[in-house]
């Protein structure tokens, strides 16, 4: 790294490390000045006043896992479209055709999720 | 400056740790990450080159590396979620039949 | 000690660079729940805060220490290490954000120790694409909030959410490419500085959403604006997209186990980014600080907004001031009146500092009326249901960010052929 | 309205008489009210009947009555009305105190389902076939049933302290 | 309660959750026990009983007038209605006839009552869908509905303004001009609550097409008042069943016949103005003078004026208030029209002072056993819009 | 030693750590979050060779995306700590030495001084955010309308087998 790049990203680095340092000092202040008299009702996870039942970290709904998926997916294609705009007046004409049959291929799969019922959160 | 070296060994170091943790971990999930772990130590390598070499084609390369990846992970945890719902278990000792 | 300080001067600078941002955000986002609180409260008929100092102005501190003798809860079955790296990890991204926010294009008119000082911790080359790795990691901050906290409601609440930052995260970056398409850089900087074509002696014609360039007019943003700022109060999780904190269904989503200045981070983080994303749709969309009107002579006038603005506001404050009850009102709200006044009567007076202060003043107004439409939001609508709000990200945000991306290259296309 | 409302009342006594001798043991005029009384076995059958072929499509209430130390003490009662015809009757069965057993009426009207589950807990009668017979105001682990006369007003003393999930030991 | 819920197949794949008792949108104490498989309701399991205060079992052992302020405290946000349906059980009972002034009186006090439960209950609802600003709107005019009350009962409240054998007091100076000005104001309000929710797009969003009860469902499971003329039924006990003069007024019953949420909604959003109606027109029957109370020796206490003048008066307030009256052995049901539907009072009378039996058919406890049956197969957010639209209260759903 | 070398074992060593811990943690959400520190330090090494659109990429992708999906599955199969099973005997004999003796001989070949390696040190690309762009889409066009087949059939297959569980 020249050092131009080290006055680009040090001082994000050195912002990074202050915010944390804040954080932890926010953090460990309120363990150190609030009061705490833990009793077993109190440390019990909330659920509205009764006796929780079954643990909390139970199998949850394939849903969110699909959602994440599509969203790797998608990301990935945002991805290339940062670069793609980045040099596109460059590329002209093809860079713009090789970019729609870019994302048209990833619309068909985009419909077909649509079509399966993917994107439809509660059926 | 940074020896290119340096960041060789270091790709070298985190690859055998995946390596490690894929031999070692029982966890499917896990063994999943151990494999992350390598592509992400041979990332290194080629970015490391890359800047060696003064071509941006190593970074093209793991720009595709990243997206291999994700297309991996997408389907391999699909795989990893039938796994968990037919056995009942995620220990890979418990999952070493190839049928039900 | 002199060489000293000149030799490491950019860092020394950096430094207190940083204090003071960090300083001056904490301030606005207390200053920015006190404002809310008010804001909300007159549309719903009602005073608000007006207890603690004269119009409840030392309400933030209040709540502020309250936070901090708050009794410290730790609920039994927490992963500890998780519990509490989650609101850690949230507070520290979203306070990093900031640090790529250009908020001045000039350096100070004066130089301290021998360095340049620019109003922006860094501006990298790639400063969106730093923004949106920074906004990518800050789901874990709920998402593992949810799963530390072993309550059902967390877990659904931190899930929830965490699909939701997601989903909108996607239809967000979707919604910037194209300002990207016609501005061809990452940077920032350069993206504000890419809209300043005044056409007519109107300045915003030039912004991205409107898209008039020295070629003509673009494919204006107007649509990729409101993807983008739909998303952006969905992704920082704020009414009517306030799902993961749902009252009425979650109770408090991910962080109903967290009391006291763990709560209060999560506050603090969501209030910050708000700030960050209305920096961000300042500069992508309504030009940054650019001024909207031109710079002509006809135009001079608008030099005075600042103290147009300031001298009367700061008249009615300490008329205010001296009509409060309290001994307290009347000294302190006159003391901030006069300091307005005083400011405002200052920058007719000196026209250098007038004209440096004109970037900051039309960025600092924009970010407010973003800022502004958040509350506004909270205080009228009701709040949708989450498969509503999943189909409005995947069905309609995402695919009308994409239509935007494709008909802005055509656009931009069809105007380098003519 | 009052008169018409007993004419057609009146009219569903006869029906009901011509429909099975042995329906309606009495028939109690009230304050404009009427009041019929069948035997606690004919129950669903009248109740079934008042249904389908006189259109008490409507069941407003059931509850019942303690005459303890009288014999059958419990009288339930179940009025029912009827959109259609605008018109409101009471249905009464007398229960016998040792043997508190009815047949429910949820198979005829599904309302009643927490009427009867409160009858249950507060007064202790048992409805046969009532899918869902469980204590809905007082605690599970309840016991007695306070609306009985025998019960005290103050209730008893010794209430056992197990409702506070956070004290029990 | 140890209610339990079985899982829908072997492989545990949903998560049982407690919605309540200590939960912001169940309105007070309820508990629903909830199986859900991601965000979807399985199955749904209402558990009550919360704030059961044994207020039937207390009444058996007061006497018939003090029983009285006991009825308010059921229904919280519809005590007079319940002091009426007590008042009318009693008086049926007696054979009561009560002056038509009184009446008039009731009946503008129930009315302005029922506008008073709507607002709280588009309150509640709305703060539930998140619209936090009509909430406060709606208390806003709830407040002056309650020192309307306060102006005649001396209690915001829990105020026993209706007695048995009339109303407590006589209307206060002045009560013409408030009540007027409200009057007035309150069409505009109620068009402001229109403008920020009817056509509000993510409100229709979350409640058209909600919690679907259909007609013969409603009726099957007993449930009256707004729910089943939402449904398209026009049953309304103040016109099927007029009591206290109800049939003397001109209004009309408000159906729909979406019969879901924003049906509900719609509808009570009219019933609000019907009974603006209806208040106007009891203003203009009520005279400026007339009695309050119906005149019987025995039953109800005497003037004051009489007690300082005449001997039998004195010894007939001090039994009143000592021993009670006693009504002739038997039974009486009433029926009116409460905001949230059908409310019941069954009164057994035994001969004595103090009642064997009274029992209150509360909409609420009837209307909230549907619910299992609506939101079974809806997901998590509906469940609230669910409990919001049928419009319970736990005090009159446990007494 | 430079303030760049001193980033560089900084952030070397936390990655270290990081796969560290990712072996030793018993609880897959603690591996995951020691995956997303190597993650961050990776990317940190990126910025620190001046690869910046790469560091980008990778923590917008692997970091913003790909974890949080191990994450959602983690917590949607409440995974629990790792059973301390036996090891397998083949992994237990062979694995262990194997992947050392992988890790060294790598490392070796590495730190010898090849002359066939021409320049050792990092040498800075001008524009290299948008050289990968050009490049992207003029010699590896075909490669990228690649992924895009890639994207599809990762879609397919997922949904594939994430419907499948429905039945």
């Amino acid at each position: 790294m020249n050092d131009s790049g080290l006055h680009a990203y040090g001082p994000l680095v050195i912002h990074l490390l202050v915010a944390a340092t804040l954080a932890g000092i926010i953090a460990s202040l309120s363990k150190l000045i609030g009061w705490r008299r833990p009793n077993k009702a109190k440390q019990q996870a909330y659920e509205c006043g009764m006796e929780p039942t079954g643990d909390a970290r139970e199998p949850f709904s394939v849903k969110f896992y699909l959602v994440a998926m599509i969203f790797i997916l998608f990301d990935v294609e945002a991805i290339f479209l940062y670069p793609w705009a980045l040099v596109f007046r460059r590329l002209g004409m093809y860079g713009f055709v090789e970019m729609m049959i870019y994302i048209a291929i990833l619309l068909v799969g985009y419909f077909y999720l649509w079509k399966k019922g993917a994107l439809d959160w509660h059926k | 400056m940074v020896p290119t070296q340096y960041y060789l060994v270091l790709s070298a170091i985190l690859f055998g740790l995946g390596a490690v943790a894929f031999v070692f971990k029982r966890n499917i999930i896990t063994i999943f990450m151990s494999i992350e772990l390598m592509l992400n130590a041979v990332n290194l390598a080629f970015v490391a080159f890359s800047q060696a070499f003064g071509k941006v084609e190593g970074q093209v390369f793991v720009l595709f590396v990243i997206v291999v990846a994700a297309a991996e992970a997408a389907v391999g945890l699909g795989i990893i979620i039938l796994i968990q719902r037919n056995r009942q278990s995620l220990n890979i000792e418990k999952v070493n039949l190839l049928k039900l | 000690m002199i060489a000293f300080l000149q030799q490491y001067a950019f860092w020394i600078i950096t430094i207190v660079k940083i204090a003071l941002l960090l300083f001056i955000v904490l301030t606005v986002n207390a200053y920015l729940t006190w404002f809310e609180r008010k804001a909300v409260a007159h549309i719903q008929s009602r005073w608000g805060p007006h207890r603690v100092g004269p119009h409840g102005l030392l309400q933030p501190a209040a709540d502020g220490l309250k936070f901090l003798f708050k009794e410290d809860v730790t609920p039994a079955g927490v992963d500890r290490f998780v519990y509490y790296l989650a609101p850690f990890l949230s507070l520290m991204l979203s306070l990093t954000a900031l640090a790529v926010i250009p908020f001045a294009p000039n350096p100070l008119p004066f130089k301290i120790l021998g360095e340049h000082v620019y109003l922006w911790i860094t501006n990298p080359d790639i400063g969106l694409l730093i923004l949106f790795a920074i906004t990518a990691l800050s789901v874990y901050g709920i998402a593992l909030a949810g799963w530390a906290s072993n309550s059902k409601y967390s877990l659904m609440g931190g899930l929830r959410s965490s699909a939701q930052m997601i989903s909108y995260e996607l239809a967000l970056t979707m919604s910037v490419v194209g300002v990207l398409l016609m501005a061809n850089t990452f940077s920032l900087q350069s993206i504000i500085e890419q809209q300043a074509n005044a056409k007519w002696g109107v300045g915003f014609l030039g912004w991205n959403i409107i898209a008039w360039t020295h070629q003509g007019l673009f494919f204006p943003q107007i649509i990729g604006f409101i993807c983008f700022f739909t998303s952006a109060i969905a992704e920082t999780n704020r009414a009517p997209f306030d799902l993961p904190e749902a009252e009425s269904e979650l109770v408090a989503g991910f962080h109903t186990e967290y009391s006291s200045f763990k709560f209060a981070m999560f506050f603090i983080a969501e209030y910050t980014a708000m700030i960050t994303v209305s920096c961000l749709a300042t500069i992508l969309f309504f030009g940054g600080w650019l001024s909207p009107f031109a710079s002509t002579p006809f135009w001079h006038f608008t030099y005075y907004i600042p103290s147009i603005t300031l001298i009367p506001f700061g008249l009615w404050v300490i008329y205010d001031g001296l009509k409060y009850e309290t001994i307290f009102g009347k000294l302190i709200l006159p003391a901030i009146g006069f300091a307005m006044f005083a400011i405002g009567g200052a920058l007719i007076a000196l026209p250098a500092v007038n004209d440096y202060i004109q970037p900051i003043f039309w960025f600092t107004a924009k970010i407010f009326v973003f800022l502004f439409f958040y509350v506004w939001a909270r205080g009228t609508l009701p709040r949708l249901r989450y498969d509503q709000l999943m189909n409005v990200g995947w069905k309609l945000l995402l695919p009308v960010s994409i239509a935007n991306v494709i008909v802005t290259a055509g656009v931009v296309i069809a105007r380098s052929y003519r | 309205m009052a008169e018409n409302v007993n004419q057609n009342a009146s009219a569903v006594v006869e029906h009901l008489r011509a429909w099975n001798s042995k329906a309606v043991e009495e028939v109690i005029e009230f304050h404009g009210e009427t009041t019929i009384v069948v035997h606690h076995t004919l129950l669903r059958s009248v109740a079934l009947e008042c249904r389908d072929a006189l259109q008490f499509n409507l069941l407003s209430d059931a509850t019942c009555v303690d005459r303890y130390p009288v014999e059958p003490r419990f009288e339930l009662q179940y009025h029912l009305t009827s959109i259609p015809n605008r018109t409101k009757i009471r249905l009464r069965t007398r229960v016998p105190g040792d043997q508190p057993n009815v047949d429910s009426l949820v198979p005829v009207w599904l309302g009643a389902g927490w009427l009867e589950r409160e009858i249950f807990d507060l007064m202790g009668i048992n409805f046969n076939d009532h899918p869902d017979l469980r204590r809905i105001l007082l605690p599970d682990d309840w016991k007695g049933h306070p609306l009985r006369k025998d019960y005290p007003v103050e209730g008893f003393r010794d209430i056992p302290a197990t409702y506070l999930p956070g004290l029990k030991k | 309660m140890t209610t339990s819920v079985e899982t829908a197949t072997g492989v545990k794949k949903t998560m049982v959750l407690n919605m309540g008792p200590q939960h912001p949108s169940t309105h007070g104490v309820l508990r629903i026990l909830l199986e859900l498989d991601g965000e979807t309701v399985l199955k749904a399991v209402p558990d009550v009983g919360y704030l059961h205060t044994g207020i039937e079992k207390s009444c058996e052992d007061k006497t018939y007038s003090q029983a009285t302020t006991l009825t308010d405290r059921m229904d919280y946000l519809n005590p007079l209605g319940n002091n009426l349906v007590y008042a009318l059980a009693v008086e049926k009972l007696l054979g009561l006839e009560v002056p038509k002034r009184a009446q008039y009186i009731r009946v503008m006090m129930v009315e302005l009552q029922r506008i008073s439960s709507h607002l709280v209950w588009l309150g509640t609802h709305a703060i539930d869908l998140g619209a936090m600003s009509v909430f406060l709107y709606c208390f806003r005019e709830r407040e002056e509905i309650l020192k309307l009350f306060e102006l005649f009962a001396g209690q915001r409240m829990m105020t026993s303004y209706i007695r048995i054998g009339g109303v407590a007091l006589e209307p206060p100076a002045g009560w013409r001009d408030r009540v007027g000005k409200f009057l007035g104001m309150m069409p505009s309000r109620i068009d402001e609550y229109e403008a920020l929710l009817t056509e509000n797009r993510i409100w229709m969003a979350r409640t058209k097409g909600v919690g679907v009860i259909k007609l013969e469902d409603a009726i099957a499971y007993s449930m009256t008042g707004p729910t089943l003329r939402a449904a398209g039924l026009a049953y309304d006990n103040r016109k099927v069943f007029p009591y206290s003069s109800y049939e003397e007024f001109d209004f009309s019953v408000p159906t729909r016949t979406d019969s879901d949420c924003f049906a509900r909604y719609m509808l009570r959003i009219a019933e609000m103005r019907e009974s603006l109606k209806i208040v106007k027109q009891a203003m203009e029957k009520i005279s400026d003078s007339g009695p309050i109370k119906s005149e019987a020796a025995g039953i109800i206490p005497p003037q004051r004026e009489k007690m300082k003048t005449e001997m039998e008066a004195l010894i007939y307030h001090f039994k009143i208030f000592t021993e009670g009256f006693s009504p002739a052995p038997g039974e009486a049901y009433v029926t009116i029209e409460s905001p949230r539907g059908e409310l019941g009072c069954f009164i057994a009378s035994d001969g004595s002072a103090k009642p064997l039996r009274c029992h209150f058919r509360s909409p609420s406890f009837i209307n909230l056993q549907a619910l299992p049956m609506i939101v079974e197969g809806q997901i998590i957010a509906d469940v609230v819009a669910c409990i919001g639209t049928i419009d319970i209260v736990l005090g009159d759903v446990d007494r | 030693m430079s303030p760049v070398l001193l980033i560089f074992f900084v952030l070397a060593g936390l990655a270290v750590l990081g796969a560290l811990s990712l072996v030793l943690q018993k609880h897959p959400i603690h591996s995951a979050l020691s995956l997303i520190v190597v993650m961050v330090c990776l990317a940190g090494l990126y910025l620190l060779m001046g690869a910046e659109f790469v560091a980008a990429v990778q923590i917008i992708v692997y970091g913003g995306a790909i974890m949080v999906l191990f994450i959602f599955v983690i917590m949607l199969l409440n995974a629990g700590a790792e059973e301390r099973t036996d090891f397998s005997k083949l992994a237990k004999i062979a694995g262990l030495p194997l992947a050392l003796a992988l890790t060294a001989s790598i490392a070796a070949a590495v730190v010898k001084p090849d002359p066939g390696v021409p320049a050792v040190t990092q040498v800075v690309i001008p524009n290299a955010t948008e050289k990968i762009s050009s490049m992207l889409f003029n010699e590896f066009v075909y490669p990228f309308e690649l992924t895009s087949f890639l994207i599809l059939v990762a879609i397919l297959g997922a949904l594939v087998l994430a419907q499948r569980e429905k039945k």
